[in-house]
This record gives structure tokens, C-alpha cells and sequence, in this order.
């Protein structure tokens, strides 16, 4: 097992035992921001040595993706799960979105496994974090006259995350792969290290969703497992589809199937506050978030290989 | 010593209403307050501050009754329902008593 | 404005104790509290939060009397001996006062 | 419960003032205080802590009347012509009242 | 463009934006701390291997130049810009005095143009940040009994940034090159990486400063670029009869004509009560070190060839 | 001597003149977390290469050292320095226990030195870190009803460093060398980086405790100088006798020497209620910790050397 999942592991246990290793919540923004702004920078890098008008129909496609994903998930959570509208919506939206840190255990996941991908796809990722909330949102709520869309706009399009994303990838962009070497250290090489002091917290923070998660119950256990695993499939056939190597069919599969739990909790917090976030925040974060780094990914990675062998795609 | 009363209103809430709450505040004619980050326990449940999340300000208003009351009143029908929310009062002796 | 009166305690003491207060605070019949980081000084000298064993908290607890005075009576037998603490009690005005 | 009456002030500042501040205290004869980190708006604008320069300080003294009022006549004398602060006063019931 | 000026736009426009990407000011201070001891440990490595006797009247000149700069900047402030006595003599200080950022990007810039200099001019920055203040209490009080001088030396000489300073380059020159090998990856490794994160913050900062600067108006904007423009002149020249390479040129250019928004602010608020912080910082923060750091350092090397293409000084 | 050492002296200095160079007590709690993490990861790396029941009687040994010192201590502290019987209890518990800091400044100093040492040694830190606060609370209380077991029991095996440090250990152990390879830049090649920004925080706060050190006397400085001695005696004979490589000598010498000031403090606040933290604290961090550090270390050296000449042990 990669170490940086051994410190997720870290993290939960201690949690669930009530042991305080908790570092300050400055720390864990700090490390957050790092994150963020290096899977940009990479991204960027990557964006200056493509053809961008290539790109752009599998951006597209991507975006459809993340606005298919919650319509599906929300019938399910209404009906199925009986939640409130409010609450099917805001959990449609944190499933059609995207977690970075998972996104960054399937980089380091691939790195170990010695598995190229396509690093422009911290596009993919940016694209696929804002989608999600507008659908959730207008679920929620109707193309209501009432919704604050100015206010909406703001989270959606500057919400920490995203800025951070998106300027790490135009720095990356303008500067190019020589730009970088003198930022190599910091950014680059403290990568791996950061991500598992990152994992150490996610574990602590998701060991405290176990009590919520016991009073709602198995439906939402359920959802927070089955919902990747669905997601992974439209996400690893759409990569095929769109021609993308093994790895970033991998990739792809685990971006589908990965559940915000920043920038949508911000976001669907101001625009749908009568959503309880409780409950989509343990399902992401409880169940979720776990399931993939420990288990998904390398499950997604067996799926795309499958798929390769079937000659889906190319 | 030749204090004036004023009110002293405190709101123990959510740090992600911070943006909202201060500009509500400009409309409903605070004209200062004060913040601090805190944690906590209550009807919600426990917030901790672990992260951005599950983290509390406890903001402080010096004004007068006027502006108390409509504060209150507006907190109540605009956040009581959704958000962990708590509000009190009291009565404090300001000196510059003009600038509230 | 229909406010009604209930008591506001405030503890300073040593941040160590946040674990076993927050422990006894169930105990006692606190529904709920609000928890800042503090530095200070006192009886028993500065402490100036350069790090944990000289941190501070500040507790505030909006509760009835009953409530407050059991609190009070507990961290003076409990804590007081051994403990850098200060506590005191002042009355407030609250909304939604079934939650207190 | 058989607290005594002493008087709580606040005091918000910029936090560039603790160093001067503390140091009067024990001139004034101050004997406790309790500082927390925060931000805010008022008559000079908004400080919003995002670093020293902007940050304020809420300091609390518990005291009696005679110290409360010396050192609120001596910083509206020595500070708050040229520093963004604000003060107030209240009453409180304290236990131990022999330390302040 | 170096990308660690990307990252100052970055959060120019972020914090223009009122985009909430502002890390906790805990951060700021550890990369502020980074910073000053990075560059004290370089200087002290220098340092050891100079004579040092050679250097003191450098540094003479140098202390000279940093008290004849807020006495030229105050009469302008005070009759051209009509400021109250305290203003003037608050803005002369920050003037006069220096800031460490705008010498780390100057580092960070002669390094990407391959351009070397004397790095125990780290020795210059020290000198260079205190006298301006002292000029600055005696120009707004005069030698009044009223000063309290104890209090001003404690804020001058033992300050966070001098301290950090004068205590890196203390332990670099003791511990000599070699002693520095293990602290290698920590501090100069991540230099840039860490200049890039604080730059970040920085231009945040400074996009809070436009408020201000709309408010207080053209001549301050003026004397924000203007004032960096004629004291470079004066480092350059000094810099040149100095007999310093062309990177030690561009290097004192670039001191003289940057502003302190860290020690200075911290004094000038405890020794010259009565003078606006907002004027100073929104001057020296919101106009003079953007300028610096897009366009100055880059004019001052241009300036610095062409002195020595003249032939001033060796 | 080691520019480790410089930083703790420059943070001696700078507290003992009232300098603010604090840095927020969020970045003391990152490094502190940063040391224990790779203090444990490098330990359990050599675990995996070791045979751990060979390991295990000299672990046995080790505990025995850690139950003993305590033991020593209490008496000296009751009847010599006069003590009460919690105060007595609780600095006998610190000097039983073992500091991380010490122990990272023998790490630094051996590498200085190119001596190499039984990096499996972090095994022992771990199993120094509890026995000496069950002992103190026992002598504090006898094994009486009223005893806290449980809250007790909680803080000795959930204390933050001991979790820490166990999970970097496991981690390490788990992952083995290859494992460690992408975490390398950050936990190992910073070390000495944050190791010399940690006791520079380190020496801030060793300076505030002169004043108590004044306060409460003669005898608390010379226990604070005289124990050490002594323990690292002890601990360096049972180096010999156990096998210990000539590092390894020194690390145990070290450990037995140094006393703790995180884990001990918070577990005997809670556990030792009436004991004085005033009085421990500043023995071990006020004395002991300035002393093992500037001086201790290499005098175990020269004492190991000699043992090892002598033939002791193999
Ligand atoms: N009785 C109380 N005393 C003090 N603070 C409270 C109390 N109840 C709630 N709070 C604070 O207000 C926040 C929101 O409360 P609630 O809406 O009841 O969850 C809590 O997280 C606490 O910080
Ligand atoms: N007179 C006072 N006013 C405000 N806070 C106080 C006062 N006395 C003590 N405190 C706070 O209570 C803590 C513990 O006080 P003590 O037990 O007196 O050392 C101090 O560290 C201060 O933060
Ligand atoms: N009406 C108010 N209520 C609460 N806090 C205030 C108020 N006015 C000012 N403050 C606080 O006091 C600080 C200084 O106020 P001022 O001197 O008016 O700028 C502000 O930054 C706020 O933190
Ligand atoms: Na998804
Ligand atoms: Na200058
Ligand atoms: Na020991």
C-alpha cells in the first residue's frame, strides 16, 4: 500500500480513537493550497507542450460529464433515499464535482505504478468542479428568481480552490517547463510528502464523520459507495472514448467517481442553506473520500486496463 | 467616567456567513463590529474548527437599541432556520459614545 | 425583541482543561458553549500561548441559573485549587430561549 | 453563588498596541487580563487581520470600578486620538473576588 | 515574466476580485520568517568568505545613502504633498528604508538572467532598514525629550526582520559554506518556491491598498513610482563608484528603491503615533512595490548596463 | 559547533532581549509534528531492515531504564531539594521520559560527525516516553482509587508525539526503504532545516523560563545539570552492555539524559494536578534541554569513546 494512503490510515485510526494529533487548521489550509497550486502548476506545464484546440472537444465532453452525473445521482437520492430536495441536490452536486486530494493519490498511485497520463487533466478537473454546483443549485431551487445568482457566481468561479487551480495552471502555462525548474523543489519535489500530511488530516477529519454517518444510516453508506463506482464507469469508458492512455483513463474514472468536499460544501452552503450539511459532507468525506483512496483507485485502474485489453476507444 | 449605555450584541454563528453577514450589516446600518474565531457546541451539534467547515466567529456589536433590535430581528427570519446561530444581549457603558 | 433573561458564564483557564470541561460541561447539563483561544495573565503569571502548556481558552456558556450556578459551584471544588481559572456571570438577553 | 460585583472592560485595539498596553496595565494597577486575537470594522476602517499591521486585539480586565475607570481615562488619554480603539464597561459577578 | 511574479499578479488580481484565497496570516509570517533568514544565512556564507574590513566603507556609504534618502523624500512630501509633518516624516522613513521581498525577487530575477553579485549585500539590507527610521522620529518630532527613544531603539534593533536577519547571517558566517550543506534543501532550495507562496500573499495585500489609494489620490500614486525612479538612480550610481559587479549595481538600485511595508509600519505606528499608517502602507505596498516588482528591477538593470557600458565607477 | 545549535542560541538571545521573532505557535506545532513523523519514519525504515525479536530484549532493557530513573529521581528531588510529593513526582516523571528535540540534535551532531547509530533507536524514544509518567503518577499517588486510569491512560497512549511518532514508525516499518523514496525531499532532506527553525522557537521559549529559574533557585539548576549527568551514565553503560554501536552509545546516552517538555507535561497537567508546571518545566527546558544541547551531547560522546575504548560491552 502507497505510504501516503498509510498516513490516511494514520489519520482515521487516531480519530476513531480519540487520540488529538489534530495539527492547527492553518496548517491544513497551508497544505491544501500547496496541493492545489501544484497539480495547477503541473497541469499548466503540460497545457504549454499541447495543441489547446485538441484539447477542447474532450473538455467539452468532460463538462457534459459533470453535468450528467449529479442529474443521475439526484432522482436516486430523492426517491430511493427519500432525502429532502434540498438535500438530493446539494448531494448530486458534491458527487458531479471533484476531490483534489483524490485526484492527487491517483498521481502519486500512477507515479508508483509507473503509469504515464496525460498532466494536462488538471483541466478536466477544473472544469469539472463548477458544472456540478449550477446543476445542484437549479435542482435545488428551479431557474427561481429568488436564487442570488451574483453571489452564486462568486463561490462557483472564485472560490479558493478554483482560483488557486486555474492561476497554478496559467502560471504553469506561461512559464513552461523552464520556468518551473527554480520552483521544481518546493513545488515538485515536496509533492508526495505534502499529499500524506494532507491524508493525516483527511483521516482525522473523516474519522469524525462516523457519528453522523451511524445516525443516517445505511442508505447514505451505500450511496457513498455505489455512486463511484458507478461514477468510475462513465468516467473510464468516457476516457477510452475520448482516446486517453491507461493512465489517464485511470484518471478520468477516479475524477468521475470522486466527491468534492471544499469548494461544493462552500458553495451549496450559501445557495442552498436549507440543504443539511451533514449529511452530504459525511457521505463524501465518510465514506467516500475512504473508499476510493484505499480501494477505488486501484480498482479503477483493473477497469481501465480491462478496458484497453477490450480495444475500447483507439 | 460620563459613559452612555449602549447594547452590546454578540452572534455566535458559522464562519462561512462571514462575507454575508458583514455585508448585511452595512444595510442594516451597523457601523462596527468585531470578530473572533471559535469553536463550539450547541443545537447543531459540535463545530470544531478543525477546518473552514466546522468553524464559528463570534461577532460583536456595540449600537443602540434601534440598531439591536433590527438586527436581531433580521438574523432571525434570514438565518435562524439554516445555520448554527446564536445571539444575545447586554448593556455596556461606551465612552465616544458618537461613534455608535 | 420578546427577549428573555438568561445568565452568560465565562471561564478563562488553562487550554489543557478543554478535554475534561468539555467532559464534565455534558455532565452538568450544558446544552451548549463557545470556545476561544486566549493568551493572558493573573495570580499565577503570564500566559502568553507560545505554545500549548501556556495557551489559554476562553469559555462562554449562555445558560439558566440553575445551570450556571452548578458550573460555578463544580470548577471551584474541581479546578480552582490547581488550575490558572477566572470565571464570572452576567446577565444577557436571548432569542429562541427553549434553546438555553 | 455569593458572587461579588466588579466591572468587566473590554478593550479592541490594533494589535500593535499589546506590547505598550500590557506594560501600562501594571502601572495602572491591572492585575489579570485576557487578550484574543481579532478583526473588525469601525470609525478607521476595516482591519482585517490578514496580517500585523491589520490585526486587532480584544483585550478583557476584570476589575473594580476605580481601576476600570483610571485606565479608561488614561488610553482615551495616551491612545485614542491617533488608534483605532474602542471600549466599554459592564458589570459582572465574580467568585474569588479577592484577586481582582 | 518569472513566474514568481505571476504569482504576485496572481494574487493582485485574485484579491481585485475579492476572491477569498488569503492563506492564515500564521503562513505568511513562517514563509516572512523563511525569507529573512534564507537571505541572512546567504549573506553570512558571503561574508565569511570576504575580508570584512574591506566591506565597512561599502557599508558606511551605503548607511549614508539610507539616511540622505528620507531627508530628500520629506520636503517633497511635506510642501509638494502637502502631508502633515507626521506623514512626511512617516513616509521618508518607509522610503528610506528597504524591503526584504523586493531584494528576494531581485535575487530571484538576477538568477534567472544568469547575472551574478556580491550576496553579503545582505549586509546592505540590514544597514539600510534601520537608520530611515531613526531619521523619520527625528524629522516628525526633532530631537524632543518627549521621543521615547528606549522604546524606538527596542522597535529599530530588535525587530522581527532584524533579528531574523542579523541572525541568519551571523550563523552563516559562522558556520561557514560547509556548515550550511545539511540546511541546504530547507532553506535555499525552497527559496523560490517560498518567494513564489509569500508573493502570492503580497499581491493579495496589496490589492486591499487600492481602497486607500483611490481615496488619497494622484500625488501619492506619483511619488510611489517617482520616488523609486530617483533613489535607483542614486543606488545605481553609488552602487557603480562603489566598484560593485553589475548584479551588485542592479542589487543597491533595487534597495534603495524599495520601500519597507514590514519594520518600518511597526515602528513609525509606536514612535509617530499621530502619522496615517494607511498613507504609508497604501504608498509603499499598493503603488512602489508592484512597480518594483514588474517593471523596476528590470529598468534597473537596464540602467545598471548602461552605467557600466559608461565606464562609472571601476 | 553545529548552526543547529546557532539557531537555538540565536533564539536564547533574541527572548532573553525581549525580541518578538515568535513565530505563531501554529508553524511550533508543524515542525514539532514534521520532527516526530520523520524521527519515526527513518526508525521504522531500519526497523524493517532489523530481525525485531533480536531488537526486543534490548527494548525490555530500555524500559527497565526509563522505570528506574524515576524512581532515582523522586528521592533526590523529596528529601534533597524539599519538594512537595506532586512537584516531586512530576519533575522525576520529565526526567524519566525523553525529548524529541535532543534527541534530533544527537541526530544532526552524529551526522556532523559521520558516526553512524541504530536508527531502529527511535524504537526506544517511544518505549522512554510512557513508563516514566506511569512511575510519576504512582509516586504521586500511590496506586490509589482515585487515579484517573483511563484519562491517564488516554493521555500516555494517545498523546500527540507518541502517536506521531508509533505511526511514522509503523509507516516506515510497513513501507520499507523503497517506500520511502518519493517522501524523501520532504521528511528527510528538510530535517536539519526544520530542526534548526524548531530550536530556534525552541530557544524563545527556554528563555522565558529564566525568570521561574530565579524564582524557585539554586537547586532546581543543579538538579536540571547534575541529572542528565548522571542518566547518561546509566544509559550509556546499557549503550555498552547492550552492544550498542559507538552512535548508538551516544543516542542512548542522550535519551536517558534529555527530559521531556510536551508529552510529560500535558499527561502529569492532568494526571498530577497539584504539581507545579512552573517548577518542571523549567528544569528541563529552562536547564536541562539549553544544556544537553550546547554541552551534553558531545560530553556523551567523549564518554562513549571512552567506554568503547575501555571494551565495555562486546
Ligand atoms: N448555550 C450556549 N452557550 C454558548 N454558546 C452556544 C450555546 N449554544 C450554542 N452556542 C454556540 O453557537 C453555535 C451554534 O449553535 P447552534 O445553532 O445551537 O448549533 C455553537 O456551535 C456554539 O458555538
Ligand atoms: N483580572 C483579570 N481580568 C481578565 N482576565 C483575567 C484576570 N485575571 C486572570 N485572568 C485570566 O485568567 C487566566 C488565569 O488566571 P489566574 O488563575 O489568576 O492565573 C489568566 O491567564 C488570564 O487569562
Ligand atoms: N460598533 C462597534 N462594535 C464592535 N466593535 C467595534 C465597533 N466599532 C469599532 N469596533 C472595533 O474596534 C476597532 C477599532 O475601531 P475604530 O477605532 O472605530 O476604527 C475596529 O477595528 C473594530 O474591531
Ligand atoms: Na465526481
Ligand atoms: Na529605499
Ligand atoms: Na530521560
Amino acid at each position: 500500500m502507497d505510504p501516503v494512503v498509510l498516513f490516511f490510515l494514520l489519520g482515521l485510526l487516531a480519530g476513531l480513537a480519540k487520540a488529538e494529533i489534530r495539527m492547527p487548521s492553518a496548517i491544513y489550509e497551508f497544505l491544501s493550497a500547496l496541493l492545489l497550486i501544484t497539480i495547477g502548476l503541473k497541469g499548466g506545464v503540460e497545457l504549454a507542450k499541447q495543441d489547446v484546440w485538441q484539447i477542447l472537444p474532450q473538455v467539452l465532453a468532460v463538462i457534459l460529464m459533470g453535468i450528467s452525473l449529479p442529474l443521475i445521482a439526484f432522482p436516486v437520492l430523492r426517491w430511493a433515499g427519500r432525502f429532502t430536495r434540498a438535500d438530493s441536490a446539494s448531494i448530486a452536486a458534491h458527487y458531479g464535482s471533484v476531490s483534489v486530494a483524490t485526484y492527487a493519490v491517483a498521481v502519486a498511485y500512477l507515479a508508483r505504478e509507473n503509469i504515464a497520463f496525460e498532466e494536462y487533466m488538471a483541466v478536466f478537473m477544473v472544469v469539472l468542479e463548477m458544472p456540478a454546483i449550477v446543476v445542484g443549485v437549479l435542482l435545488a431551487k428551479g431557474i427561481s428568481r429568488r436564487t442570488e445568482w451574483r453571489a452564486l457566481s462568486h463561490e462557483v468561479f472564485l472560490g479558493k480552490s478554483i482560483v488557486l487551480l486555474v492561476g497554478g495552471l496559467l502560471i504553469g502555462w506561461i512559464s513552461g517547463p523552464e520556468g518551473m525548474v527554480p520552483l521544481q523543489p518546493f513545488f515538485f519535489d515536496l509533492f508526495k510528502g505534502v499529499l500524506a500530511l494532507f491524508l493525516l488530516e483527511m483521516g482525522l477529519i473523516a474519522s469524525g464523520q462516523v457519528g453522523s454517518l451511524r445516525r443516517y444510516g445505511v442508505f447514505l453508506i451505500s450511496f457513498g459507495i455505489a455512486m463511484p463506482l458507478f461514477s468510475s464507469v462513465i468516467g473510464a469508458v468516457l476516457g477510452a472514448w475520448l482516446g486517453l492512455s491507461l493512465g489517464g483513463i485511470v484518471m478520468l474514472a477516479t475524477l468521475a467517481a470522486s466527491a468534492s468536499y471544499i469548494a461544493v460544501p462552500a458553495a451549496v452552503r450559501i445557495s442552498i442553506p436549507e440543504a443539511n450539511p451533514t449529511l452530504s459532507l459525511s457521505a463524501s468525506l465518510g465514506v467516500t473520500f475512504p473508499f476510493n483512496v484505499i480501494i477505488g483507485i486501484a480498482l479503477y485502474h483493473k477497469m481501465a486496463v480491462w478496458l484497453v485489453q477490450q480495444g475500447v476507444g483507439s | 467616567m460620563s459613559g452612555e449605555l449602549r447594547k452590546l450584541l454578540v452572534i455566535v454563528t458559522e464562519s462561512s456567513l462571514e462575507r454575508n453577514l458583514v455585508r448585511d450589516f452595512m444595510e442594516w446600518g451597523v457601523t462596527g463590529y468585531t470578530i473572533t474565531d471559535a469553536r463550539g457546541k450547541g443545537s447543531r451539534g459540535i463545530r470544531d474548527a478543525g477546518w473552514d467547515v466546522s468553524a464559528n466567529i463570534r461577532i460583536e456589536i456595540i449600537c443602540n437599541l434601534d440598531v439591536a433590535r433590527r438586527v436581531m430581528t433580521q438574523i432571525r427570519q434570514k438565518y435562524y432556520a439554516n445555520y448554527a446561530m446564536v445571539s444575545y444581549l447586554t448593556d455596556v457603558e461606551v465612552l465616544r459614545s458618537e461613534k455608535f
